[in-house]
């Protein structure tokens, strides 16, 4: 992308940086944060928030991993260890993966990226944060009084008559929660279409815009459901009505269809962003127009929209209707189609690219990879008589980590050290940054393979403790796991360090090009010195003008 | 931006609103009427068929549906188009449900 | 009781005919994803050192997206996985569908036990019996939340669903023990609520009903158990396990109780003795204990006399301290026992609560 | 100007109308902005609602005996009632954003009153019939119980008309929940007419309100028949 006319007389040499006015320090003191209606600090208040969390849910994650050491529960009671994946389970979907791109990457990148000078509702954004930190203390109430233990599904009528832990608050949390979702998702369909740069048309959005907006798309149509569903739950819990309860004429499957009816998109709203994060890195560092753009970019809101017709394939031993099952089988077949698509253009994109391994780039092929094992695996238990036999064992476990971990937060890391430069105009050390990468990709792979075999031997999720022959297994898994906390360590330390003591980044570190690389790094209040003009299709690498450019990168480590 | 129309100022008239209520009251007094009778299956269809009449007359003329761009439009049509799927599919479980009860071969 | 698998091996025993099916699905399942996750791979790999950025100017070459590549990588996995879900699709409905000649059993899901019910009225609990060679049509239900029935050995799983009927089939192929899980989270005990499906030769079968049904869990061992056996093959102590078991108590621990004066949801006192356990047993929510739920179910018509009073008389060896140990006409301590003795042995006497404490010896 | 980042385009000039939000270009760009976004708004709500109608066509197919007992018990005048006060009020709203587009500014208070003034009608006839209901001991659930009324239904299949009512309760009090949060907006919108800030060039608060409104009320025209009319052919 490029326009024509970035800052003219604007201060450019990286010296300057820090007299500049930038968002960071256009204002001081805790309220310019707490009230500020910058989508760059809002999106540093939710980077603050969802990596308090992550790091919750990760204590919980290295808990089960103790716990599963031997197969007898030694470490807590079964009932504790109840709560603790309930916890694990919440804390991750609900408030780290789902808010994560989105709420930090995209409210930071969304404006700058389509030329505008906010998102169109600043308030409503800020409005956003303050809901998903109430939501979250709604949570953490039911934590500290002892949590919950109903898994993250809530499944019926388990949840609503007989469990006796703090269901009402966790729905209540989440239910809340679901609002700054949706408010996130709103906002950012309103600029997309309203906000946008003169000459910035569909089709010279930045792919990561394009998953953005998919995502929004099932943030906006999905996510009342799960509002609705869970405040159902809450009342027939608060007030013993029986719409779920079988004793009273209720039917339990009903809570099933609707949970999943929001959750299965709401997997791809934890993976389309990263999705969209990958494109952006895969053109950076093979300096190269992203291959079939246009079908990538389709393929982003067909899986969007495909996603809704399949959220029957979690449900095919419960007693759902085997046509219907039948029918949500071979739907989900058909979702997988765009994400294959995916996967074969960026890794056609690097063919005669020029490839640079940055840190952001270790990242990205990790999530390649990664994310076709969780895919083809998520395909593999989308087959009806193969699901019969791994549903609720680890191999689902091990499936969902693959494209959770594997996929979405290797996205995530991948986009926060391709854009931390951006952010805060620093550079992080490169050994350290890339020795995190190895360290997340080995030890990812040591903690969750050996799951699919657990899985297929049988060993069913949500144990306490296992019969003695899975022993193996699981020690190899905790002892993988062990490296991935130290890779997911790591990063906290070294980007905390370069925020004092980063060697100064440069406007465009990398020589990618995009909107957000013509700004200054950090970008100003309003994001851009004068109103950019775009002329050209995103990824032009191979422009004259853009080529020169290229020469700013300032190696990393 | 590509995809928007000006969006024009157009105001509605007093008589127009006037009619759409009236109609709207019409409407509320028809469905009462017809649900004193029992049509057997069609009690439900002729009482949705109304209820859609009128929530057509409140989305055009009050919400200015008429005047709005394709935009609105869209995302107004995707809400209800989205909501059939739900209630669409989740249905399909529960109406083929009965052949699984019985899925004894070659009985 | 639990089943013992020879040595490792990441393919469980194939015990059923659909495990068969099953297992050639993920066969080739796993072959169509080892390809296409190498070739991916492998393309990274060899772009990767192919095409590295040897001067920090280089850019890459103009992209060039032929539209049948695009088509080719669309239809192509498309195709694999529609014939894929067909062949799966069929291997589902055949699960479903169990042959004519199937014999029904019937499983009841509850927090967190199985009882399952024979043909011929014969019942069980976590332990299912089952003859070699018979299609056998399981159906389920659940007294509370949902429970799932697996057993990986045969590759069949489904839901039990309170309020309604769900049920499922298999013929099994081996003899053998084999695991049983439950496989939809249902609470506290979900991990315990496990057990074992026996698969033997008809005739034995045919003895093991004879015998009462109540034999253990091992193949073909079809003679009586002890006291502490029974109390742990019916379930008792799923409910009543011994303090510092961990989990949740649903049940008064037993420890202690015998010879106690007990104190009643209606506010009298019985004492404990066998005709109150044996009453306790048949008819549980005739004398409710102070404090408990009336959740204990009748275990009428599943125990012969001659067990019951095993049952009794191993509950009298509980304590309290000093009370005539074993004895009575099984000889509560004479069976193997061995999970279930090692269990309730441990510092038996101080774990009656301070209700039960002995008042008169 | 050129080397100072772009500056927040408040108070600049006379040309910018006071109420033109510092991310915008010009008030037909917010404007626009504003529409789409309440619209998806509306759109999160049909799926909220939703759910609720999922629930109610499931076990209305499931129950139907049920369900039109406990449709009879509902008073069909009331609720008849309430669907003109509704309708009415639908009809005062768009007369207040007529007369900010014709300029009459004291018409927007005074339709923006009449609207609140059927809106909390609304409500009230509704607090008469739950109060009945309560009196009927048609509470389903612990709620019921809580209000020292528990459940009881004389009929065939009580536990089936509880679900009913369960259904009656929640989507109802959702509803109602919805005009309580559409009045408190009118109310300050009120106080902003008043004060003068809307006129024939800035009204699109009111129409945002309005659309939100109107939203409301086409729930509760689908409620109407679907809780009160469903048994009406039987008595
Ligand atoms: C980021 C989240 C994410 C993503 C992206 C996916 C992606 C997919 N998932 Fe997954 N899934 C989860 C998160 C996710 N899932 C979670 C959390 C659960 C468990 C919930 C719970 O019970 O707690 C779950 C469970 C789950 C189940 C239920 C299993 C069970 O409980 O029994 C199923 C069944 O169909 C399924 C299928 C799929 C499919 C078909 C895809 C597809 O979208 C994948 C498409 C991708 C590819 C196919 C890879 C790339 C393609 C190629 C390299 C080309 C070659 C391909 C072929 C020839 C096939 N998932
Ligand atoms: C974003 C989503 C996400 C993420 C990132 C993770 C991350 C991890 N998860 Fe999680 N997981 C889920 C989502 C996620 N999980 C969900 C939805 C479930 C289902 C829940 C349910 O069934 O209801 C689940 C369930 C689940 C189970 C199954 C539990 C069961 O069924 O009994 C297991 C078991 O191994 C597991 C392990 C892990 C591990 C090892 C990690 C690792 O990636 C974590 C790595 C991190 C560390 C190892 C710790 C790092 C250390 C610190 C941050 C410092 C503080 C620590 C200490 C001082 C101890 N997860
Ligand atoms: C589902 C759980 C459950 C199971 C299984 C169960 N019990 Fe109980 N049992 C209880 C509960 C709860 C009580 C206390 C309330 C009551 O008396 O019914 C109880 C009470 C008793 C008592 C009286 C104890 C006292 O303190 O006075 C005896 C004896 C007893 N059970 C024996 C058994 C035996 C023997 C078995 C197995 C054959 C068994 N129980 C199986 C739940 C169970
Ligand atoms: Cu029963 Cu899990
Ligand atoms: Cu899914």
């Amino acid at each position: 992308m490029n326009t024509s006319a970035a800052h003219p007389s604007a201060p450019t040499t990286a010296e300057t940086v820090s007299e500049r006015k930038n968002y960071l320090n256009a204002d001081y003191g805790i309220l310019s944060w707490l009230l500020t209606r910058d989508h760059k600090r809002i999106a540093i208040l939710y980077l603050i928030s969802v990596s308090a969390f992550f790091a919750l849910g990760s204590i919980f994650a290295a808990l089960i991993r103790f716990e599963l050491l031997t197969p007898e529960g030694d470490l807590m009671q079964a009932d504790t260890y109840n709560r603790v994946f309930t916890m694990h389970g919440v804390i991750m979907v609900f408030f780290f993966l789902i808010p994560a791109i989105p709420a930090v990457l995209g409210n930071f990148l969304l404006p700058i990226m389509i030329g505008a000078k906010d998102l169109a509702m600043p308030k409503l954004n800020l409005a956003s944060w303050y809901v998903y930190n109430l939501g979250g203390i709604f949570t953490l109430w039911a934590l500290v009084h002892g949590g919950v233990d109903t898994g993250w599904t809530f499944y019926t009528p388990f949840s609503t008559t007989y469990s006796n832990t703090y269901v009402i608050s966790t729905a209540l949390g989440v239910f809340i929660n679901g609002f700054s979702t949706i408010f996130t998702g709103l906002n950012f369909i309103v600029t997309v279409h309203r906000m946008r740069a003169p000459g910035l048309s569909w089709f010279r959005l930045p792919l990561f815009i394009w998953s953005m907006y998919a995502t929004s798309l099932v943030i906006v149509l999905g996510t009342p459901v799960i509002a609705i569903t869970l405040l159902l739950v809450a009342a027939e819990r608060a007030f013993g009505l029986g719409i779920f309860d079988p004793r009273l004429g209720g039917d339990p499957i009903l809570f099933q269809h609707m949970f999943w009816f929001y959750s299965h998109p709401a997997v791809y709203i934890m993976i389309l962003p990263s999705m969209g994060v990958i494109s952006e890195l895969v053109a950076a560092f093979a300096r190269k127009r992203i291959f079939g753009y246009r079908i990538v970019a389709f393929a982003s809101v067909g899986i969007a929209v495909l996603g809704f017709l399949v959220w029957g394939h979690h449900m095919f031993v419960t007693g759902q209707s085997m046509y219907a099952a039948t029918v949500f089988s071979v739907l989900s077949m058909l979702v997988a189609v765009p994400s294959a698509v995916k996967v074969f253009n960026w890794t056609a994109t690097l063919y005669e690219g020029s490839i640079s391994y940055q840190t952001p780039m270790l990242y990205a092929l990790g999530f390649i990879g990664l994310f076709t094992i969780g895919g083809l695996t998520g395909v593999m238990v989308a087959t009806l008589g193969f699901d019969i036999h791994v549903h609720d064992t680890y191999f689902i476990v091990a499936h969902f980590h693959y494209v959770m971990v594997g996929g979405t937060i290797m996205g995530y890391l991948g986009g926060l050290h391709y854009w931390w430069p951006k952010m805060f105009g620093r550079m992080y050390p490169g050994f350290l940054s890339r020795l995190s990468a190895l360290l997340v990709f080995v030890g990812f792979n040591l903690t969750f393979f050996p799951q699919f075999l657990l899985g297929y031997m049988g060993m069913p999720r949500r144990y306490w403790s296992y019969p003695p022959e899975f022993q193996v297994l699981n020690v190899l898994s905790t002892a993988g796991a062990t490296v991935l906390g130290v890779g997911f360590i790591l990063p906290i330390f070294y980007f905390a360090w370069s925020l004092k003591f980063g060697k100064k980044a440069g406007d465009n570190p990398w020589g990618a090009v995009g909107l957000e690389w013509d700004t200054t790094s950090p970008p100003p209040t309003l994001n851009f010195y004068t109103q950019p003009v775009v002329t050209a299709p995103p990824y032009e690498y191979n422009r004259e003008d853009v080529h020169n450019r290229t020469t700013q990168e300032a190696p990393v480590g | 931006m590509a995809d928007h129309t000006h969006s024009s100022h157009h105001i509605t008239s007093r008589k127009t609103y006037f009619f759409v209520f009236a109609a709207l009251m019409v409407l509320t007094v028809l469905t009462w009427l017809v649900a004193q009778v029992d049509l057997g299956w069609a009690n439900d269809l002729v009482a949705l068929t109304i209820a859609f009449t009128k929530m057509m007359l409140v989305l055009l003329f009050f919400m200015h549906v008429r005047h709005s761009t394709r935009m609105t439009i869209l995302t107004a049509a995707a809400g209800f188009f989205w909501l059939a799927i739900m209630l669409f599919y989740t249905l399909t479980d529960y109406f083929t449900r009965g052949a699984s009860v019985l899925p004894v071969l070659g009985k | 009781m639990n089943p013992q698998p020879s040595s490792f091996q990441v393919i469980p025993e194939a015990a059923s005919t659909l495990a068969r099916d099953v297992d050639a699905l993920t066969v080739v399942w796993t072959l169509i994803s080892l390809f296409f996750t190498v070739l991916i791979a492998g393309l990274i790999i060899v772009f990767m050192s192919r095409y590295r950025r040897r001067h920090p100017d280089e850019v890459g070459l103009p992209e060039r997206a032929p539209i049948w590549l695009e088509i080719a990588w669309s239809v192509i996995p498309l195709g694999i996985m529609l014939a894929m879900f067909v062949w799966g699709t069929l291997i589902f409905y055949k699960s479903y569908r169990p042959p004519a000649n199937a014999v029904e059993y019937y499983a009841t899901g509850k927090q967190w036990m199985w009882k399952f019910q024979h043909p011929n009225g014969t019942r069980e609990i976590n332990h299912l019996h089952v003859p070699i060679n018979q299609p056998i049509r399981l159906t389920l239900s659940s007294e509370d939340v949902i429970h799932s029935f697996y057993v990986p050995a045969f590759r069949v799983k489904q839901d039990a669903v309170p309020g309604r009927y769900t049920s499922l089939w298999f013929e099994a192929r081996k003899t053998g023990v084999y695991h049983m899980f439950c496989t939809e989270y249902c609470g506290t005990e979900h991990s315990k609520m496990i057990g074992s499906v026996t698969v033997m030769e008809p005739r034995e079968y045919e003895d093991w009903l004879a015998s009462g049904g109540l034999g253990g869990g091992a193949a073909g061992q079809g003679t009586s158990l002890s006291g502490a056996a029974l109390f742990e093959n019916l379930g008792c102590e799923t409910c009543h396990r011994t303090k510092g078991g961990g989990g949740l108590q649903r049940g008064p621990v037993l420890q202690g109780v015998f010879g106690s004066q007990v104190k009643l949801a209606d506010g009298s006192t019985v004492t404990a003795d066998d005709a109150y356990v044996r009453e306790s047993i048949l008819n549980p929510q005739a004398k409710l204990v102070a404090g408990y739920d009336p959740v204990m179910p009748t275990f009428q018509g599943q125990v012969s006399e001659e067990q019951l009073s095993q049952l009794i008389s191993y509950v009298r060896s509980l304590g309290p301290a000093g009370a005539a140990p074993a004895g009575g006409t099984g000889g509560a301590n004479a069976g193997p026992g061995d999970a279930a003795g090692g269990q309730v042995d441990a510092n038996a006497p101080q774990t009656a609560g301070p209700a039960k404490q002995p008042t008169q010896q | 100007m050129a080397s100072s980042p772009l500056t927040d385009t408040h108070g600049h000039g006379a040309h910018h109308h006071p109420a033109l939000a510092h991310q915008f270009d010009s008030l037909d760009q917010q404007k626009e902005s504003s529409t789409l976004g309440m619209w998806l708004f509306l759109v999160t709500e049909i799926m909220f609602f939703g759910g609720l109608f999922l629930a109610y066509v499931l076990y209305r197919g499931r129950y139907p005996e049920a369900f039109l007992q406990g449709s009879n018990t509902l008073n069909v005048w009331l609720g008849g009632l309430n669907t003109a006060v509704l309708i009415g009020s639908s009809w005062t709203m768009v007369l207040a954003i007529w007369a900010a587009q014709v300029n009459w500014r004291k018409g927007i208070v005074i339709f923006l009153i009449l609207t609140m003034a059927l809106g909390s009608t609304f409500l009230v006839v509704k607090a008469f019939e739950y109060h009945h209901k309560w009196e009927e001991h048609h509470i389903p659930g612990k709620l019921g119980m809580f209000f020292n009324s528990p459940f009881q239904f004389a009929g065939d299949e009580p536990q089936h008309v509880e679900i009913f009512f369960s259904l009656y309760f929640i989507m109802t009090g959702l509803h109602a929940t919805h005009m309580v949060i559409g009045i408190g907006v009118l109310l300050v919108l009120t106080i902003l007419a008043w004060k003068g800030h809307y006129g024939p060039e800035y009204y699109n608060p009111l129409e945002m309100a309005g659309l939100y409104w109107h939203f409301v009320d086409i729930v509760w025209i689908f409620l109407f028949p679907l809780l009160y009319l469903l048994g009406a052919h039987v008595h």
